[in-house]
């Protein structure tokens, strides 16, 4: 007879009924020894081991769908990241103005110092009014040729110079609803030729910041929905794949969160790198703005600051990626595992 | 071991796949379950492990009703029952070793312990020398001794097959059948399922005979001092 | 109608499946194709449908070389072949009806025609009733007459079946047997691989013996004035 | 004997043996008919329909993964639509301001009547150069008061008006270079006090466009190479869910194409429901910004204007949608369904 090799010939014709024996060599082990509870599998030491090593398995092997879910990820967070740098950046521009909240008294160019002293000491005599100075003529003329830019030539012209006496000061913020009043006050006063402050300004730029804040808001959210269904489908995608599987292993008796738990980790894990790309991009981002902007500052001649995220934002980033990698993995388990 | 208190299952199609089907095993027994296509046979055996749940009557296994197990508690009850599937159900993703040591990590083994047991038990089928193929790659034979390496390897109280030899020549069919005999010799409780009633016969277990969702008395049974109901 | 010349195909596990296999089966005959666990009776039958290749030798199906098709001209290839699965591969996604006219559908069938040919093909292994229902619903054995039902519907020139009476119990397995019959007195080439020497045997039909990759001349082939090459 | 209701008892056992023959009634089908051919089945009339069908199936079972990438689709054309959006008003803006490319000359304050003729002509002169206007100091005056705003007030204090004589003319487009030395010839004529021109202006702003576009055309590159990647991601996940279909139906004898074209119409269909999502998209950002932009520019004084898509732009879009869901497709073909 030939040999068949396709049955290892020691095995199942000759030794096959006799090696079953050899399992006395194990005693704990016997036909009938109880197996252990679903408490003693899932604190078993290296459960969570297994788990976070199968659910790397497919970020190992190149997975494009989990690699891809993981740049989707960084660059919906990569958007909101910006939206908050922009956001951050308006409300410092935003403060930064209010904190100035500059008030300007124009005097009559027939002003005399008596009524300048008099008006400036009313001024004083008003809660939360700081800063108080009086600009004189010759300053207002620098001002308003650094204002001018190059037209600035024609103030060269002039002979005399036409420029009346100024008060500036500023308000506290508590008591800035009150500059309105005061300026009202202060116009009637005798000398005084006008009144200017930039309130009004502000309130409207905090307008436009609120509406930006708001659409941003609204934005982010819809983003992070759409973010979290990716991921999913993403992990609907590693269940189905691995739809057989799970169906053996509960018929093996696997525990539910034996089944789970590395799918659970696998959207963490997409969530998480999702965010150190996030991070990443955002920082780089940040990098290459700061060069345009500080150059179309230089251009326009104005000074802009831009300042990168503070530590709280980055936390919120990191703790978003978490969420949606998880948000999306509960998603799919409820829809997909546990029908 | 296993009790059926007159089961009967309709599926939702509405077809009687068991009519009032009662019988007991004792632990330690050894039972085959024959019958024709479509008799009902596999559909006793999903019963017990609880793929399907009675329409009526009760299933008891170790004395409790399956149909009663909570959720958490379900698990347990599989870990206690080494099945092979009419149609194997092997992982095609992962080596012949791996699907066998699947069935020892999902029942919390010792991680040490095993490589050892493993081996042991794909040598008992035959297949040791195939261990680090992909069973996609196994003859259809080959793929049915692999799940019954699978169903042994915890070496469980109690081992149900359904169909384990359908795919396998009349020699390899019976060298199983003897690796089931000394699973029972250990005191393992085991219920086969299968159509080829040489084979049965040959043995000298009692059978179950089913015919139509109904049991049909066997002489082997009764004389072994079973208590059986009446197929409908 | 096939023809095998020293065909040997090694795996790429470097295992030696069938060593130097030459045969050839005239149009319209009927074989059964016999052997153990692991001859290689599954090999064969992928050769000749081409879901394997040759490493040495040349598989011929109506005296083309399968090996030389290029990819556009595979898929009349298998149109042309009736197979029936080892393992089924039936779609669990669709009902009983639908897996059979699908055969149709691939080999573009007027679509008026199909209905009346898919019930007859279900009425042949007896599941008709089970028209509407989902093959995952249906016991091992109903699945294996799906397979031949599909693989009939279309009734192509050669029919090829792997193991078909595996989950059927004697009276449905002689039933099939029978089926085949008529299909061969139409003119159907036959060629089915089964363990069950005297399923092969009852019919009087002649036989292919494999052993360890490697055919054993057998009576009833000489008999039938085949050409056969030696087992390695 | 009790009847095995599992088995019609009609045809298997009984009527089982002869039922094959009534296949006589349908003699083009006997058993050795030939299957049609490649040719013949893909051109029959019905193809193209089951395919579409068979791909608008997921849609139609609300399949989350279908719908989702359908949205992240609208949603990344919609970046691309909103910026284009951008850059089209942008670069209306800037060639408005090109056109506008005024040049001022100033003569000085003790110029006379003489010598600003002799200027005003010697402009003339020059190709290219229209519009030449004479600016009056009180002229001069009122645009300077417009200029400063609050600040005005400075201005009605001056006794005797201190600004000089003006000119200011403009140039047509293709002699726009000349500027700078048309500038310089003019500078040195006497009574002339300085030149200025905003071609600068419009040269850094530009640049500024120019780097916009660069950085829009990047980010929308790889936004859209993000989105095919998930698109791909979705055929894939179908391609896996029937991956035993596409198996089966190879061994059925189904051509290359039989399978394919329903994932094709898939991606397809996918990129153009997106890309009707988006054009809805941007058509409603666009109205919600026309309102914000004219609020704005009413805020802070400017005359703002914003334009929609042109139809090429809009075209564009549809046609990456398109492109998108079939590059998508054809990723995950090639990759799982050739291998
Ligand atoms: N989910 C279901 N829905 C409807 N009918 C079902 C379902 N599952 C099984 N059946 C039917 O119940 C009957 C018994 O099925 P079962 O699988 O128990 O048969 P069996 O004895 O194992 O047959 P075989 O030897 O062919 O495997 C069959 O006729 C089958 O079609
Ligand atoms: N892809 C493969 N890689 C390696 N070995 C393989 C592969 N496919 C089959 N084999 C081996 O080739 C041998 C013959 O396989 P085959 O499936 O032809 O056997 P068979 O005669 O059909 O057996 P059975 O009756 O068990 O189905 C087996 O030992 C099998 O393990
Ligand atoms: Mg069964
Ligand atoms: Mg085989």
């Amino acid at each position: 007879m030939i040999p068949r090799s396709s049955d290892p010939p020691s095995a199942p014709r000759s030794g096959g009924k006799s090696s079953p024996t050899r399992r006395d060599d194990d005693p704990a082990q016997r036909g009938g020894g109880q197996p252990l509870s679903d408490e003693e599998i899932l604190t078993s030491r290296n459960f969570h081991v297994r788990a976070l090593r199968r659910a790397w398995q497919p970020f190992a092997d190149k997975s494009l769908s989990h690699w891809t879910t993981t740049v989707v990820i960084a660059l919906a967070l990569t958007i909101y990241g910006t939206f908050s740098l922009l956001l951050v950046n308006a409300n410092t521009a935003l403060s930064r103005w209010e904190d100035e909240n500059l008030v300007t008294v124009f005097m009559q160019r027939t002003v005399e110092r008596e009524q300048l002293v008099q008006v400036g000491k009313v001024i004083k005599s008003h809660a939360g009014v700081t800063d108080l100075t009086i600009i004189a003529p010759k300053e207002a003329v620098v001002r308003l040729k650094r204002m001018m830019g190059d037209e600035s030539a024609l103030l060269d012209e002039l002979e005399e110079n036409p420029l009346p006496y100024s008060l500036e000061f500023r308000m506290a913020r508590q008591d800035r609803s009150l500059a309105s009043n005061l300026a009202k006050e202060i116009g009637a006063m005798p000398g005084v030729e006008s009144v200017s402050y930039d309130q009004q300004w502000a309130e409207r730029l905090a307008a436009v910041i609120d509406t930006m804040r708001y659409v941003g808001n609204v934005m982010s959210f819809l983003l992070l929905a759409v973010v979290a269904l990716i991921v999913s489908n993403t992990i609907k995608l590693t269940i189905i794949a691995r739809r057989d599987e799970v169906e053996i292993m509960r018929f093996l008796g696997a525990d539910d969160l034996f089944i789970k738990a590395p799918f659970v980790y696998e959207g963490l894990l997409q969530g998480l790198l999702g965010a150190a790309g996030a991070l990443l991009l955002t920082g780089m981002l940040y990098f290459g703005a700061l060069g345009a902007v500080l150059e179309l500052g230089r251009a326009f001649g104005i000074a802009l600051q831009l300042a990168f995220l503070p530590w709280t934002q980055l936390g919120v980033l990191v703790f978003l990626g978490a969420a949606l990698g998880l948000v999306g993995a509960f998603l799919s388990l409820s829809r997909f595992l546990d029908a | 071991m296993i009790q059926f208190h007159d089961v009967t299952l309709r599926y939702p199609t509405g077809y009687e796949a068991l009519k009032k089907v009662s019988f007991s095993l004792p632990r330690g027994s050894f039972h085959f379950l024959t019958g024709h296509s479509g008799a009902g046979k596999s559909t006793v055996l999903r019963l017990i492990y609880r793929a399907a749940l009675p329409t009526e009557g009760s299933v008891l296994v170790d004395g409790r009703s399956v149909a009663q197990l909570s959720r958490k508690q379900l698990p347990a009850l599989r870990r206690g029952i080494g099945v092979i599937f009419q149609d194997f159900k092997l992982l095609y993703d992962r080596s012949v070793y791996d699907n066998v040591a699947l069935a020892m990590e999902v029942a919390g083994h010792d991680p040490v312990r095993v490589p050892g047991q493993v081996r042991r038990a794909l040598q008992n089928v035959g297949l040791l020398e195939r261990m680090h193929q992909n069973p996609i790659s196994l003859s259809g034979g080959e793929q049915q001794r692999l799940a019954i390496a699978r169903a042994t390897v915890n070496r469980p109280p109690l081992v149900i097959a359904d169909e384990p030899t359908g795919n396998l020549d009349k020699e390899m069919g019976r060298h199983i059948i003897a690796l089931f005999d000394t699973l029972h010799q250990q005191g393992t409780t085991l219920l086969v399922a299968t159509h080829d009633l040489d084979l049965a016969a040959e043995t000298g277990h009692p059978r179950i005979d089913m015919r139509d969702g109904g049991l049909i008395a066997s002489s082997s049974l009764s004389s072994d001092g079973e208590s059986l109901g009446e197929g409908a």
